[in-house]
């Protein structure tokens, strides 16, 4: 059991290294990705199931599709935008 | 250490090639590494669940089992069409 | 006892060496599309297989039926998601060639 | 066990601080912090894990086996919660800055400041 | 309670009308600040207990989690509910309501603020401490980002939340090592369980980790750079909270922590601690004094001056004297009132002039006296004019801090007078336009409160009661706390309370009814606490006067020699709508410098929304005829439809303010037209806003605006939509070539803002003027 938690955090930390040190946002989110799975893992050895439960939802999920979505809406402002701005045409017809 | 947890350990091996693969490469590399993971993990958590002898642990099984592949089919169509690389990165506007 | 005991041990070793085989071929292959198929080695033999042995040592029950819903699941989710990497693989790939 | 746990918690909390400060793009920055903050996840568990205890979910275990401690498994869950909020707020602050500026590079947005 | 308010209000906020909301939050905020004025009779002299859910303590340990109330916790608590209601009714009528869907999110997540903040102030338990934190500061972050006034430094808000994210994780692992140390996570339970054992390097390590937390929250020397950009960024009213009182629950925070926790025999010794605070605190000072006179934008000015007070705080409790505590607790009490009075005029002046520069408001507030008095007043107050309740607290801390150096009275008079002296000094410059009218140097890379987007864009509107009311309030409470002896006396008896780490555990672990009685430090005015305070006031009107009279602007910089007659008025977004008559001024250079970068609001909205209404095409009409390609129909349609409708009484309303400014708009056309060509020949070097923008410079310029990245193919009907949606935005003239923020994203928000305050409140008038 013992040996498990090791290479659960040697895992962890590996993930983390490599999330801290991904530059690129989007390959970032990926390698949150495993730092969740990574971390879940490492507290079910800790027999931590209910956090290992929300860290898979939050941490492998939430948290990665946030971010996978933040770059998308920064990387091409314009389409990002399109929802955000109504402009609601018949007041601007009406104004004419 | 019951097998179980032994088979666990071993399996934990696996996991090192897929923190490998997701240290290079485009994102689309990384994300098959990581649906590597998913699947590998559930086991894990099977396996830990048998080890352990708490069956409730398997409910971690269950709930990773149906998000790893609806999060890994919601980043191909959050990727899908992203230019990768740094070249289109931030800057205009 | 003993019998279930040792299919379900048979089982585990080989859905464990079908997962070590996908992991090392994830490491060594050559080529993304050959990768993939590491892949699927994993969701396709590993997982189901690991169920199966739990579930045949568990016996038969509901928490039988737990697992080898775990287990259907990622077997059914696998070629998906394989499916999907693929094919972003070959859209990114089309765009920026390497 | 318990050195490497901490050991681990602090490393994991040194490489995200440096990926933070030497990052150059706001939405990296984010995703160090939540790195940041797993260390603080991996020391909360560590701590309250006991050798040959198992999780205090009493649903399939008599009530006199031996459990890690409950209160930091607390913890940690609203910490995980805190996190995502935070991390949700700051992702939104991106976007706007990123609508306001054009660009997501600290060093630029230095630059723009004048 | 707030809670419950803030959930009904985020529900509801949807259908009730805006009245009702803000009624709603108004007397959440007024049953807050009555229960925890009930909660301060109650607590008396000693300390009020709740134990949540009933898990009271069985024999001095326990598991539940306790709220423990002392009176410097309360006085914490009902300040912050204080400026809850204050901000509640400041915002009344200030802000803008944004649509219907957003609702009521403002009021609500003011009264989650104002939950954080008082859960933060009553915790008796670490963990919650954290997690108040937490809340305390994800609201905050929420809320500065609500209505961003000034994108330039939003990048500092983000520093905000990350520095201070990072730091509350600290904190967390440092709570998680006291755990490890001692298996408690209650303040007094940890104080308890530390007393048992001797000092070892993992608990000095747990002490430097929870308190990066409250101190980095309290912008504490080196971590204070977050604060002025947060607060430049935040709208006033939510600045009104964050220096008024969020920033101070960092000290308290770390007093609290301190005292209760670490300052028994198993913590860290006080000597050890002293010199760190007092260092701490005395930099904080020096920091804040010196950056806050060189300022210019009024809402860094004043966020400058907080991280002075701050380190004023910090010296005073660093003194670990009851005496202090008290000096300290009396100074923060009558510092919230006047800065978030402070901030409230700031407010007031983006409302009426769209900008809080103080080079570019010179004499401009002339016409507002009540105002004027106010902010006169503010900034004695802030230099410890007696009367005050911050004169009384320094005094007091001047007091207790002189029995320990005599230098460090000396550095509060210091501190204060030059705070004090930089806050008259923009007083008298923009209230009165006295001294020399200061130069402009465009060089200087210098934030100034230019290109602020005004919150509120329609200064014929009168100005609403509130936002004058709610200051002199505020004043008038700062004042009330210093006229009050007994409530000094009272502070100063909770100050020895606080400082009585025994009654605490006492209190809190064994419910003990009776607590000893304590010695109250001295709390009234003395000889030399008035002569001390007249003294930094006379200090600071000295400076200010100086800083009138002599080299401008600032001590530290290079006096510039006034480089070409200044314009009396920094049009701040409303002069496009001036005929292109009369070539007047001589090109001004400045506004290549960065100072306008953005493209102004006000203008594009007015074309956007009501073309027929303005009063003509106005410079960027001009400008965009020449500019771009004949035929593009929106401007020459334009120019073609200059009538006036229902503008008369603005018009002689402003008629001479718009005679100044009318030459400056051609002159600034023709600026542009010259600096695009530049532009397009191409010097990045010379572009202020970098390589980037200068290679899009003539992209932008032949549309007169920003088009898409060229880079994203603009193609298609988005993209499209979007260039034609941003051509009908006149005024995007020369602040759109020399800056890299401009967008469209941006502009037509503004458009919609304008569109909706249109409706809501002047249906007939042009809002731009």
């Amino acid at each position: 059991m013992t040996a498990l938690i090791a290479v659960a955090l040697l895992l962890t930390a590996a993930f983390a290294t490599l999330a801290a040190l991904t530059r690129d946002p989007a390959r970032q989110a990926i390698v949150l990705s495993g730092l969740g799975l990574a971390l879940a893992f490492l507290f079910t050895t800790l027999q931590a199931p209910d956090v290992a439960l929300s860290q898979l939802g939050v941490g492998t999920a939430v948290t990665p599709l946030l971010i996978l979505l933040t770059v998308r809406k920064v990387r091409r402002p314009r389409a990002g935008d399109e929802p955000d701005r109504p402009a609601p045409p018949d007041r601007r017809r009406e104004r004419r | 250490m019951n097998a179980w947890l032994a088979a666990a350990a071993v399996d934990t091996a696996v996991l090192a090639p897929c923190l490998w693969r997701c240290a290079l490469g485009p994102p689309e590399e990384r994300l098959a590494a990581v649906a590597l993971a998913g699947p590998v993990v559930t086991v894990l958590f099977l396996l830990l669940s048998q080890g352990l002898s708490r069956p409730s642990y398997g409910d971690l099984a269950l709930v990773l089992a149906v998000l790893a592949p609806a999060g890994t089919l919601v980043f191909t169509r959050l990727l899908a069409g992203e230019p990768h690389g740094d070249a289109a990165d931030e800057g205009t506007g | 006892m003993t019998g279930r005991h040792a299919v379900a041990l048979v089982l585990l070793s080989a859905g464990s060496a079908a997962l070590l085989l996908a992991g090392a071929a994830f490491a060594r292959l050559p080529g993304r599309y050959l990768r993939l198929h590491a892949l699927s080695a994993a969701t396709t033999l590993g997982a189901p297989l690991t169920a199966a042995a739990l579930a045949v040592e568990t016996g038969p029950g509901r928490a039988a039926l737990k697992l080898l819903l775990i287990g259907g699941l990622v077997l059914a989710a696998g070629p998906v998601t394989t499916m999907a990497i693929g094919r972003l693989t070959a859209r990114q790939g089309r765009e920026q060639p390497r | 066990m318990g050195v490497m746990a901490y050991l681990a918690a602090g490393w994991i909390l040194l490489v995200g601080c440096y990926g933070l400060v030497t990052s150059r793009n706001l939405i990296h920055a984010v995703g160090c912090l939540a790195v940041c903050q797993s260390s603080t996840y991996v020391l909360l568990l560590a701590v309250g894990y006991r050798s040959g205890a198992t999780a205090p979910v009493f649903a399939d275990l008599p009530t006199d086996a031996p459990v890690v401690d409950p209160v930091v498994q607390a913890l940690a869950l609203t910490d995980v919660v805190v996190g995502a909020t935070v991390t949700a707020l700051l992702l939104a602050l991106v976007i706007q800055l990123r609508k306001r500026h054009g660009t997501v590079d600290p060093q630029r947005l230095t630059g723009l400041r004048g | 309670m707030p809670l419950l308010g803030a959930a009904l209000l985020a529900v509801a906020g949807r259908w009730l009308p805006r009245t009702a909301r803000d009624a709603l939050a108004g007397c959440c905020a007024l049953a807050q600040v009555l229960c925890l004025v009930a909660l301060w009779v109650r607590t008396g002299d000693g300390v009020s207990v709740s134990w949540l859910g009933g898990w009271r303590p069985v024999g001095g340990s326990s598991v539940g989690i306790v709220l423990a109330a002392d009176r410097i916790g309360v006085l914490l608590a009902l300040v912050a509910a204080v400026l809850v209601l204050a901000v509640v009714g400041y915002s009344w009528r200030y802000f803008e309501e944004p649509a219907g869907r957003k609702g009521g999110v403002y009021p609500a997540l003011l009264l989650l603020f104002s939950a954080g903040m008082c859960g933060f102030a009553l915790t008796g338990d670490l963990f919650d401490a954290f997690v108040f934190f937490e809340l305390m500061g994800a609201v905050a972050y929420a809320l500065t980002g609500f209505r961003i006034e000034d994108p330039r430094p939003l990048h500092g808000a983000l520093a905000f939340g990350i520095v201070n994210s990072l730091a509350a994780y600290c904190s967390l692992l440092g709570i998680g090592l006291l755990y490890a140390r001692t298996g408690e996570l209650g303040l007094a339970q940890l104080g308890r369980a530390l007393d048992g054992r001797p000092p070892d390097a993992l608990v000095r390590c747990a002490f430097v980790l929870v308190l990066a937390g409250p101190l980095v929250k309290a912008a504490a020397a080196p971590f204070h750079f977050w604060l002025p950009d947060a607060h430049a960024v935040a709208p006033s009213p939510v600045c009104m909270l964050l220096s008024g009182v969020m920033v101070e629950l960092g000290v308290y925070g770390a007093a609290r922590i301190h005292r209760t926790v670490f300052a028994g025999p198993g913590g860290v010794p006080a000597d050890a601690v002293r010199p760190v605070l007092l260092a701490l605190g005395v930099v904080t000072a020096l920091v804040g004094a010196v950056m806050c006179w060189q300022q210019r934008h009024l809402k860094r000015l004043l966020a400058f001056s907080t991280v002075g007070h701050i380190g004023l705080f910090l010296v005073s409790f660093a003194l670990l004297t009851p005496a202090g505590v008290a000096g300290a607790a009396v100074y923060l009490a009558g510092h919230a009132g006047c800065k978030a009075a402070l901030f409230g005029l700031c407010g007031v002046l983006l409302d009426r002039f769209g900008s809080v520069d103080e080079h570019g408001l010179f004499g401009r507030g002339r016409e507002l006296p009540f105002t004027a008095a106010l902010f006169a007043l503010g900034g004695l107050a802030l230099a410890g004019l007696p009367p005050f309740g911050t004169g009384l607290g320094k005094a007091l801390a001047e007091d207790a801090a002189g029995e320990w150096a005599w230098w460090l009275p000396a550095l509060y008079v210091l501190v204060s007078a030059v705070t004090g002296g930089a806050v008259l000094r923009a007083c008298a410059r923009v209230f009165g336009g006295r001294g020399r009218h200061p130069a402009e140097h465009p060089d200087e890379p210098e934030t100034t409160g230019e290109g602020e987007e005004p919150e509120v864009r329609d200064p014929t509107r009168p100005l609403p009661l509130p936002v004058l009311a709610v200051p002199a309030l505020l004043l008038a409470a700062c004042l009330a706390i210093g006229l009050c002896p007994p409530l000094a006396r009272q502070l100063a008896a909770a100050a020895a309370r606080f400082t009585d780490r025994a009654g605490y555990l006492d209190a809190v672990l064994h419910e003990a009814a009776a607590l000893p009685a304590l010695v109250p430090p001295p709390a009234g005015w003395t000889a030399p606490g008035l002569l001390l305070g007249l003294l930094s006031t006379a200090l600071a009107c000295a400076l200010a006067a100086a800083a009138l009279r002599g080299p401008l602007p600032a001590p530290p910089g290079p006096a510039p020699a006034p480089r070409a007659p200044p314009p009396p008025l920094r049009p701040a977004g409303r002069l496009r709508h001036l005929a292109p008559g009369r070539p007047g001024r001589p090109a001004r250079g400045d506004h290549r410098t960065g100072l306008n970068r953005r493209p102004r609001g006000t203008a594009g909205r007015g074309a956007e929304d009501r073309p027929r209404e303005r009063g003509a095409g106005g410079a960027a009409t001009y400008r965009m005829r020449t500019a771009r390609p004949a035929g593009s129909g929106f401007g020459t349609r334009r120019a073609d439809a200059p009538s006036v409708r229902g503008g008369e009484e603005r018009q002689q309303a402003g008629v001479d303010r718009v005679r100044a400014l009318q030459g400056e708009a051609v002159a600034r056309a023709r600026e542009d037209l010259g600096l695009r060509v530049r532009d397009q020949g191409g010097d990045p070097a010379q572009h202020p806003a970098g390589r980037s923008s200068a290679l899009r410079a003539p992209i932008r310029a032949r549309t007169g605006t920003v088009i898409p990245r060229s880079s994203s193919s603009p193609k298609g009907g988005a993209a499209g939509r979007a260039a034609g949606f941003q051509v009908r935005m006149p005024s995007i003239s020369g602040a759109s070539i020399s800056g890299g923020a401009a967008s469209a994203g941006l502009a037509s928000r503004r458009a919609r803002a304008g569109r909706r305050r249109r409706g809501a409140s002047m249906p007939n008038r042009p809002a731009t003027m």
